[in-house]
């Protein structure tokens, strides 16, 4: 169930290159988080209003504890990389619809890009069967380490060719003949997109999860839309990143704004 | 003297013969139509729940970013995405009237007809008020130009007050020279009450891509920025007509609730503060009892009269 | 791309003929007329000083309380308190016109006639420029009036253009429908450059007393809060007019200033900021170069252009 | 000389019902302050724009640091309340005229109301001559042990008894005799008045100290006035309290708003 909480912070490091990764305490939510969601945080300090959505890396289910990993873009999470162990952020989660984990496929490609990687470590966590995996990078890599444990095959391309493949992820995926049933992504949309077109080539369904900027991050205010296609193949109508996503079947998005 | 017993002040609120418990609204399209804030708060204690926009036809909205963030606000440009005014008596109009709360539907439209359509086809439903947004600065035709030119305005409240059933509010639009002219029209033509403010218009240019952050260019602004705005704004029209007005406007705690108040109106709105706090409705309320009890206040129009100037 | 040496931008402008060295500007009524921001920064480095509003005569000003804090902004009240034009030429211009940089006087009246009276006294002054103040929302009579009525702009501007030697840049108030009107009124009349905006007309009530907080009970709202109207008022007015725009509200740092710029603005004002910190417009000015070299932008022109839609 | 810094908090403590005590180390500005002037104070944190205008209670030279008291009365004041040892503020100061102190006189008079209190205790400990103080509280008394070392005679008076005279300042004042050749008073408006007339019908010239909400502090913005009259007793002009003032003498104000 979704919850408000406040929640405090564990273990808080940087663990790259503008990558921070926390800890946060939050009983009543780890409960039942499915990869994929994301949590809507909040400082208690500040003036800014609006929460800011993280996706939910791991969860730590005997600590009740939930991870998330993230860039400093801007001035709130540059705020939130000042925070400090042991001092408290408001927390709405789990939020989103998650990852809808296919039980029942061989073999699972999972491909990340940038600040798109965090929530796809839980879900290689839950994964069952054989997994491999793309990460991308624009340079040297971050929660390497962490995947390791839980893929078949782990791929790194980044674009300056600091480590690993020398390229994007979708050249990595081409390079090292990337298959499986099914697909799982999030990146930025440009990656998405391309993507998306190479599932749909290669017949693999995938879902992706998208971002947009969010107000209320429940449903209720409709600022976070997407456009998807309708039933029939010409109409769109916008959904909700927030509600009706964050992940959607990679070809219902419609890719033009 | 905060120390002694004090009854519980009576909260309740007549607004144009509808009957509040509370004088706690939420602000149009900031509540979706109640059903994702149910799961956090009991939607049984609000006032009222104002839906979002409900137009005759669906509307698609905006291209995104469709929100900005500013210092103290938020910009928004939905442009009224809504399914459309068969939808909602199909899809939430059951859901709402589970609860023990009124239920005021926010009326949009690109012209008159369009407005007079969706006011009579909930002529018959269960829905206990209208909202007329005359002020969504987000859409090209209709919205704010009706708000903010006074013929415009009392035609289209002239024609729909005679189509509706329900008693009619309309919303006001900050963006104007003189809100007292544009509220003595809308009150002369045969409004019930009036709703202000809606959002002012603004802008956000992201100097990275140096683009507008909206798709849409401009949009409303709204949240705690705007505050002193609204509450002037409240406090002029107060002073104008005599029929209710329920003041919105950044209103995040239960003093800034009791500020509107105070400035002369009968019931307040929560929208931005929402979703800083998705309790804020109630938080709010409680603020509020608390403040009046403080004062020693019995009832709402003891607050109301309170202003000394 | 960052590491690599740039060459310092140029960001000299040229304001209806005025030539400023920088496009820091401060806001009028804020910076008093510089004597106390002299000791914290070096009045020479900025483009212009725009001190506070001079009329013909002595003005006592309004009662005090004169400020309240907002959530992100303030409301004053000052009510145009001044010694006289008299008393500035004796007194604040000599101290002025020690440093390199331009002095533009904010010109204050009840009537055309006072308004063309205090240009005509400036006329055979050092004062580098005029800024009409047809905007101020805290006087009973002339101010504000001027400022939302198109035929009563167009009269002001009209007449004091007649009679003043320096180039008259004319101060737009944000408190009306359409500002575009305005600017184009003002600049058909023969305004050589026009700057906004002014304060948002607002109000707070103390809860504790239950009165208004100011004594005028209600005032300018200023500061981070209104940018964003402020933002869209520029961008909309430059769409408008040619002659130059002059860009304020809410402007705090470096980035503030590049979005009025890529909206439009040829120069910016630093108005509230000043009392945060007072050392703001030497702080933004640093940010806005740190900002342009970054962008590897090497004058104004291509900061002001750089705008994609 | 006027300067802004960066001041890190000192020793910060609760020393009494709703009052407040704060060290701030605060080199170049210590140097030259006179007893009356006033910092302004602003948090490097929250959403506020303006300063808050709060007086310098005592100076510690060899330190380089300067105290303030103040109580928690509005959400500034609130938040300096929690802020912690150590970490910083920003600080505009020494501002204001401060007391002319008159070295000559035999025996002064200090008449302190509620949170006039603290500016008047490092005007104590720099007064010469005989010192008569008052020092008047709504109940429990605060900086009573700091005055008592720098004080002849030292009255409390307390509005509901528990402390001292019951009664306000000005009857204590009359209870007790006061007298001296110089007065110099600081507290809430009425009680200023009250002592003003006082000191009037006793030919006793007195230095009030005023406060009034400010924006820049620094004499440039014109919100902080008071009524001042000028040289022909009808007429009154606006005055600056942070720059003309805050201190006043006494016969020069004007009551009625
Ligand atoms: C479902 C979801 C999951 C996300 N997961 C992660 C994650 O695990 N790690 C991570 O580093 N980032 C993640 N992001 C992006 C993250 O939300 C933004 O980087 C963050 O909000 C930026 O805030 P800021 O104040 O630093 O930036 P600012 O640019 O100052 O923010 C201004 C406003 O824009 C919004 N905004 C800015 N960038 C984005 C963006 N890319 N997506 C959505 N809103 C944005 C902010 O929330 C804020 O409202 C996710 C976004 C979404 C929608
Ligand atoms: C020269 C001077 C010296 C002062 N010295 C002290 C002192 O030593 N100890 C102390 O406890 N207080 C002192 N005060 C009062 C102190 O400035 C206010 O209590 C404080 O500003 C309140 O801030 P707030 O945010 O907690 O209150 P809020 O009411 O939330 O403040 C809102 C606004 O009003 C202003 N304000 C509120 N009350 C006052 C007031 N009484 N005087 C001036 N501005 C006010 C605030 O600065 C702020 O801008 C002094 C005031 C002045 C002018
Ligand atoms: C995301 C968003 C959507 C809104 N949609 C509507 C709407 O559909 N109809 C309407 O009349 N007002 C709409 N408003 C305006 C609010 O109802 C309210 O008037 C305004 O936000 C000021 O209140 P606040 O500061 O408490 O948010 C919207 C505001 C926001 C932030
Ligand atoms: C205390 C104060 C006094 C002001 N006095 C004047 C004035 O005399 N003349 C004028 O044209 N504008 C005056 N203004 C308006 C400012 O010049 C400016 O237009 C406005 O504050 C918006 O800019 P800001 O948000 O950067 O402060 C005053 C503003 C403040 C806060
Ligand atoms: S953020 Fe409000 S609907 Fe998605
Ligand atoms: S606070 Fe600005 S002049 Fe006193």
């Amino acid at each position: 169930m979704k919850r408000m909480i406040r929640a405090s912070i564990g273990r808080h490091e940087k663990i790259g290159e503008n990558c921070w990764s926390m800890w946060l305490k939050a009983p009543g939510i780890t409960e039942d988080v499915i990869p994929g969601q994301f949590a809507h945080i909040k400082l208690n300090q500040g003036e800014k209003l609006l929460p800011r959505p993280l996706s939910i890396c791991e969860i730590d289910r005997n600590q009740k504890a939930l991870r998330i990993v993230y860039a400093v873009v801007g001035s709130g999470t540059k705020d939130l990389s000042r925070m400090k162990s042991g001092e408290e952020v408001t927390l709405l989660s789990p939020l989103g619809n998650g990852y809808d984990i296919k039980a029942t496929a061989h073999k699972s490609i999972i491909v990340g890009g940038g600040m798109g990687i965090p929530p796809l470590l839980e879900l290689s966590k839950q994964i069952p069967g054989e997994k491999e995996i793309y990460l991308g990078y624009a340079s040297t890599p971050f929660l390497q380490k962490d995947f390791e444990k839980h893929s078949d095959e782990l791929r790194i391309a980044t674009d300056d060719g600091s480590y690993g493949y020398t390229g994007t992820v979708l050249d990595a995926m081409n390079y090292y003949h990337a298959d499986g049933d099914v697909l799982y992504s999030c990146g930025p949309r440009p990656m998405l997109q391309k993507i998306s077109e190479w599932a749909k080539q290669k017949g693999i369904p995938a879902q992706i999860s998208l971002e947009e900027r969010m107000a209320c991050g429940i449903g209720a205010c409709l600022v976070c839309t997407c456009k998807i296609k309708k039933e029939k193949e010409e109409d769109w109508q916008y959904q909700r990143v927030c509600s009706d996503g964050p992940v959607f079947n990679s070809q219902e998005v419609v890719w033009d704004a | 003297m905060h120390n002694k017993a004090v009854k519980e002040p009576d909260l309740s609120v007549d607004l144009a013969g509808v009957k509040l418990k509370n004088p706690i609204m939420t602000a149009s399209g900031t509540f979706g139509s109640g059903k994702e804030y149910g799961e956090y708060i009991d939607l049984n204690r609000l006032g009222a729940i104002v839906v979002k926009g409900v137009s005759l036809t669906p509307w698609k909205g905006n291209p995104t970013p469709r929100v900005a963030e500013t210092y103290g606000g938020m910009l928004n440009a939905v442009g009224l995405q809504n399914p459309g005014v068969e939808a909602f008596i199909k899809d939430d109009l059951p859901f709402l009237k589970q609860f023990d709360t009124k239920v005021i539907v926010n009326v949009s439209g690109k012209s008159i007809e369009e407005y007079c359509c969706v006011a009579e086809r909930l002529a018959d439903s269960e829905v206990d008020m209208l909202e007329l947004n005359i002020s969504c600065p987000n859409i090209k035709e209709g919205g704010i130009t009706f708000g903010i030119d006074e013929k415009m305005a009392a035609a289209v409240v002239k024609e729909v007050r005679k189509r509706s059933r329900q008693p009619l509010m309309v919303k006001l639009s900050p963006n104007v020279s003189d809100i007292t002219k544009i509220a003595k029209v809308v009150e002369e033509e045969g409004a019930d009450a009036l709703s202000l403010i809606n959002t002012l218009l603004g802008m956000a240019i992201d100097t990275k891509s140096k683009r507008p952050v909206l798709g849409n260019i401009m949009g409303g602004l709204s949240g705690p920025a705007i505050k002193p705005v609204a509450l002037r704004m409240v406090y002029q029209v107060c002073q104008t007509v005599k029929i209710p007005v329920v003041g919105m406007g950044g209103i995040m705690n239960g003093h800034d609730a009791a500020e509107f108040i105070l400035a002369g109106a009968n019931a307040v709105a929560i929208g931005t503060a929402n979703f800083t706090n998705p309790c804020a409705t109630m938080d709010v309320m409680e603020e509020l009892i608390h403040y009046m009890r403080e004062q020693r206040m019995e009832n709402l129009e003891e607050l109301r009269n309170g202003l000394i100037i």
